[in-house]
């Protein structure tokens, strides 16, 4: 009886090392297998494939307010972006300017985005009702003085696209 | 699970002076704010109730009063229940610790003690959780602060 | 000096007390531990947080529900689609919507993703978290492949937006189905290597079996829930105990452990990883076709009253509690957040274990510090 | 083995030797070559050490599906000499209240121990500082001399990370120099001697590990993990541990004094990768297969002192390969791991090795 206890815990004194052992080894089969397979290599060798490295057209990356080759935007300057931007990374500056029949109508001065608040949540962009404003594609964003962080996203002497309804 | 009309009847009878408001989302039971170790120790040993879990705790200041929201589930019949307590004095406001309950209160209630300035009566470690011992209570309607916080 | 003074003076002197944090490579995140070491072993700890309380539920007494959205995303950054869902499920309650199917069904095949995407996380923190170096770079590699998913639908990977009271931002890539299908065929290859580089390993079961021990009274005590919980032998998974979206439509298990140690905990994740991949492939071909989102006011105005919703995120529970007065921003914005509850079950049930397993603990309870502080 | 004689060094140094006599008295001579010596070993230190963090980093970083340094020059390589540079340049913050003496000594003791192990390792015929009789022996004593120096640093630099981590690695290699010099008592017992040079010839008609059956093997196998204990490294690195103590015992050190301590680890990874292809793997001897005339000329042909490396880089893959696989283990285990299993089955061995020994059953 004692004898067969010792003989089985010998054998699984034994057993554990081995099953040890094969399971270490089952890890290491799987680095071994991705050591000598460098086709498996996954970085991005960012700054060098520049060139070929293509944003998803709906990838966020800034704010942008697209004009067309007139140099016309759809911007209302309604305020409803800077309304519903939750940190208050758009400033809108409004001017009254009098219009064909002499009233005074409200146009853009200037569209400021501060894109070092922005969060991209997409609100503005979504609720703007005119569509007048999107979200562009570019992404290296460093620059050396927080100051030009600060956006006018309407260029100047643009205008506004005369079939937006105000 | 019990429905609300038997929760209701089991609240009232542990507590005759509770408050079951109507049209609520969940079962909400508002009741004295000395009754409340009591109660909550009979929902959690009584067989037709068992609230053995408490899902979160915390308070909401209607100005006039603080309110302390305990919400509870049963983790064997799964229903709910909201236990409110009022607490009016906003000085010096009060409550009893339910640390002793449910252990995972005692830092709901540190969170609470934190944010609104709440005491705790028997509770272990009442010390602030988040922020500095001079901060205000940041959670409490009239709380300033002209440097941090930009009013829109 | 008396006897017992004495006695309690080296007893303090002996107190061999050492900082884990705030920085420090195990605690992911601004997280500090004070620890009490009798040699090895820990005698007790203290947790520290508030070093990233940035006072979300204060913001979101000042802000509309629809931006709130957007601070969600911050707290459990994760699982930031769920944390979002859970606020849209309870506006969407209280105002009694009824969001279109398919809505429902990209939600859920949303949380799934975010769901794996942070068990893949997990993992590869937790090998870290033990020494396994490399085991973070093939799990960081896998999660790539689904934040590409994202990326391509939401145009961004970690903290989307996408989903609003109501419905989703806008409507899901056409290549969203295609890629789902095949990023399963993918990771069911890659999975397996994960059990072979660590679940197999002997130094790793030997580092996780028995450690930790956390008992189902003890979890259920402390609030443990998720994974954590689930470890331990208790049911608490919500999307089986009160289905929200598209839960009541799949079928799938909850996964539950009884053991209740570390080991239990990793094993727990690692087949919610396959349950996870299974619901995606139920709901993936059915996406009804339809609105992507219901007809809302522009501007949202809970009716007078509170509303409660729980989700399970990646981590455990997550409930939402809006106070509301009738105006377009909550009176009172609470957030149950599943890693605050778990992170105060830490000193019980590292006791009396050793320092290097207070590490494996805490990576097994996959803390994460934002949705702490909140 | 005429081909040996091909590749002998020793005609090399016995002529610089003849040539230095006839310049100077042989007192001289004998500093002269020292300092000689002493330059040459500092300078191949100093390259080793960089190319083994460089070597150690693509081999991760291919593990691991990434691509690793490749920015500075071609395929990154002189990345770790840039960091060097960076290290030296970096400023050596003094800890308050560390013992500051203490403190500064045990970067060189860690480094020195680890320079004089290299002394006696044979790196192709006749390329050996100093052929002890008792060079097994000598290499056992001065590797763990490092630990003195592990444990200074604890000691000293006043943290608490740093004193834990130094006391795990006293604990740790104090037991595993047991399973180190038992798996090494093996092939001593196989070949009758200590003198590494009487080792490595002992092996001209086949390496240890393929003659001396399974005994060998087995030795080879606890002398692998238990040297990978030895020298501090996964999933044995609990004294600097990195997801519990930071960096263990060298959490204060800066610049060039913790770049001392980064050096000697991978120097001691290399003396121990030598130690074991010297002893087990044959040295600088080729690789022979019985009576393949042929191929056995051909493989001579190869010199030495390549074989030497080839074999060693065999065991440092090896044992960054471990590294980069397995978890780290807990301290409790460790311990376990040496006393319960390491050090039975190395005694065990010895004696079986001993028995076939005197029996003559080996080749």
């Amino acid at each position: 009886m004692m004898n067969f206890e010792l003989m089985n815990s010998i054998s699984k004194y034994f057993s554990d090392m081995f099953s040890g052992l094969l399971s270490l080894w089952a890890g290491m089969r799987v680095t071994g297998k991705y050591f000598i397979s460098p086709r498996a290599i996954v970085t991005q060798q960012y700054p060098e494939n520049r060139a070929t490295l293509k944003m998803e057209e709906r990838f966020k990356g800034e704010i942008i307010m697209p004009h067309d080759e007139n140099n016309l935007h759809a911007c209302t300057g309604c305020g409803i972006c800077e309304m519903n931007c939750p940190n208050g990374s758009i400033e809108i500056i409004t001017d009254r300017i009098p219009n064909a029949e002499g009233k005074p109508e409200r146009v853009i001065d200037k569209h400021i985005y501060h894109l070092s608040m922005c969060t991209f949540c997409g609100l503005c962009v979504k609720t703007c009702p005119s569509d007048a404003l999107a979200f562009g594609q570019k992404f290296e964003h460093a620059v050396f003085d927080r100051n030009n962080l600060t956006k006018v996203l309407n260029q100047p002497g643009s205008k506004i696209r005369k079939e937006i309804k105000k | 699970m019990l429905n609300r009309e038997e929760l209701s009847k089991i609240i009232l009878e542990f507590v005759p002076e509770a408050e079951i408001p109507e049209g609520t989302q969940l079962t909400e039971a508002i009741i004295p704010a000395e009754k409340l170790v009591e109660l909550a120790g009979k929902l959690k040993s009584d067989k037709r109730t068992r609230f053995d879990y408490l899902i979160s705790h915390t308070a909401v200041d209607f100005v006039t009063h603080f309110t302390a929201v305990y919400h509870l589930e049963s983790t064997e019949f799964r229903h709910i229940i909201v236990l409110k307590v009022k607490i009016t004095d906003r000085e010096n406001a009060e409550i009893n610790s339910l640390s002793g309950l449910y252990p995972t209160c005692e830092f709901f209630e540190r969170e609470v003690f934190d944010l609104f300035g709440i005491k705790y009566k028997n509770h272990p470690n009442l010390k602030r959780l988040f922020l500095e011992d001079d901060y205000g209570f940041p959670l409490r309607k009239d709380f300033r602060d002209e440097v941090n916080m930009i009013e829109r | 000096m008396s006897e017992e003074i004495r006695d309690v003076i080296i007893g303090e002197s002996e107190d061999y007390i050492i900082n884990i944090g705030p920085q420090h490579p195990s605690t992911h995140g601004v997280l500090r531990f004070e620890v009490c070491l009798k040699g090895e072993t820990v005698k007790y700890l203290i947790p520290h947080i508030g070093y990233i309380h940035r006072g979300i539920e204060k913001m979101c007494e000042a802000i509309t529900y629809p931006q709130i959205i957007h601070l969600t995303d911050r707290m459990d950054y994760l699982s930031a689609h769920i944390n979002n869902e859970a606020v849209c499920l309870c506006v969407e309650n209280a105002l009694q919507v009824e969001v279109p199917e398919r809505v429902k069904y990209i939600r859920t095949i949303l949380a799934e993703l975010n769901r794996l995407a942070s068990h893949q996380l997990w993992w590869s923190a937790f090998g870290m978290d033990l020494g396994a170096l490399t085991t973070f770079f093939y799990g960081l590699r896998d999660r790539e492949k689904i934040l590409d998913i994202f990326e391509e639908s939401f145009g961004s990977r970690l903290l989307h937006s996408f989903v609003m009271p109501g419905g989703l931002m806008h409507d899901v890539h056409p290549n969203f189905q295609k890629r789902i299908k095949e990023f399963i065929v993918y990771f069911r290859k890659k999975l397996p290597e994960y059990d072979q580089l660590l679940t197999g390993n002997i130094i790793f079961q030997n580092r996780s079996k028995g450690v930790g021990l956390m008992s189902r009274e003890t979890a259920i005590a402390y609030g443990v829930t998720g994974p954590s919980g689930r470890g331990s032998g208790w049911s608490c998974d919500i999307r089986k105990i009160a289905p929200y979206s598209a839960y009541d439509k799949v079928q799938f298990n909850e996964m539950l452990e009884t053991d209740g140690d570390t080991f239990a905990r990793y094993k727990v994740r690692m087949r919610e990883m396959w349950e996870s991949m299974n619901i995606l492939e139920q709901l993936v071909d059915n996406i009804p076709e339809g609105d992507y989102t219901a007809k809302m006011k522009p501007i949202i105005k809970l009716p007078v009253g509170e509303y409660f919703q729980r989700v399970e995120t990646a981590r455990g529970e997550l409930a939402v509690y809006i106070v509301s007065d009738g105006n377009k921003n909550p009176y009172r914005m609470k957030f149950r957040t599943p890693n605050f509850s778990n992170l105060f079950v830490m000193n019980t049930i590292t006791s009396n274990y050793k320092i290097a397993d207070l590490v494996a603990i805490s990576g097994s309870l996959d803390l994460v510090i934002p949705d702490i502080d909140r | 083995m005429s081909s040996n004689n091909l590749y002998d060094f020793s005609k090399l140094t016995s002529s610089i030797h003849e040539w230095l006599l006839g310049m100077m008295s042989p007192n001289w001579v004998t500093f002269t070559e020292l300092v000689l010596i002493g330059l040459l070993f500092l300078l191949f230190f100093a390259l080793l050490g960089l190319f083994l963090v460089y070597l150690e980093r693509k081999v991760c970083a291919i593990m691991q599906n990434r691509v690793g340094p490749n920015r500075v020059g071609k395929f990154g390589l002189f990345q770790t000499i840039a960091d060097l540079i960076k290290l030296l340049i970096k400023e050596l913050i003094p800890i308050r209240k560390s013992d500051a003496f203490l403190f500064n000594l045990a970067p060189f003791i860690v480094i020195i121990a680890s320079l004089m192990a290299m002394a006696a390792l044979p790196f192709a015929k006749g390329l050996q500082a100093i052929d002890f009789n008792i060079g097994v022996f000598y290499i056992m004593a001065v590797s763990s001399l490092g630990v003195v120096g592990i444990l200074l640093a604890g000691w000293a630099s006043n943290s608490k990370y740093s004193i834990i981590g130094a006391m795990r690695s006293g604990a740790q290699i104090v037991s595993y120099e047991l399973s180190v010099g038992l798996s090494l008592m093996a092939i001593v017992v196989f070949s009758g001697s200590m003198q590494l040079s009487t080792i490595i010839e002992s092996q001209a008609n086949g390496w240890w590990i393929f003659k001396g059956h399974i005994p060998a093997f087995i030795a080879f196998v606890v002398f692998l993990i238990a040297s990978t204990a030895e020298i501090n490294r996964g999933p044995f690195d609990l004294a600097e541990a990195e997801s519990e103590l930071t960096a263990g015992f060298h959490t204060e050190y800066s610049g060039i004094k913790f770049a001392f301590f980064f050096l000697a680890e991978y120097i001691n990874m290399f003396i121990v990768a030598a130690l074991a292809a010297t002893i087990f793997l044959g040295g600088w001897m080729p690789f022979h297969i019985g009576s393949w005339e042929g191929f056995n000329h051909i493989m001579d042909f190869i010199p030495p002192i390549v074989w030497f490396f080839l074999k060693t880089f065999f065991i440092i893959y090896l044992i960054m390969w471990f590294k980069w696989t397995f978890p780290r283990l807990r301290i409790d285990q460790l311990l376990t791991l040496e006393w319960k299993y390491l050090l039975p089955v190395s005694l065990v061995n010895i004696v079986f090795i001993a028995f076939l020994v005197l029996m003559g059953w080996h080749f």
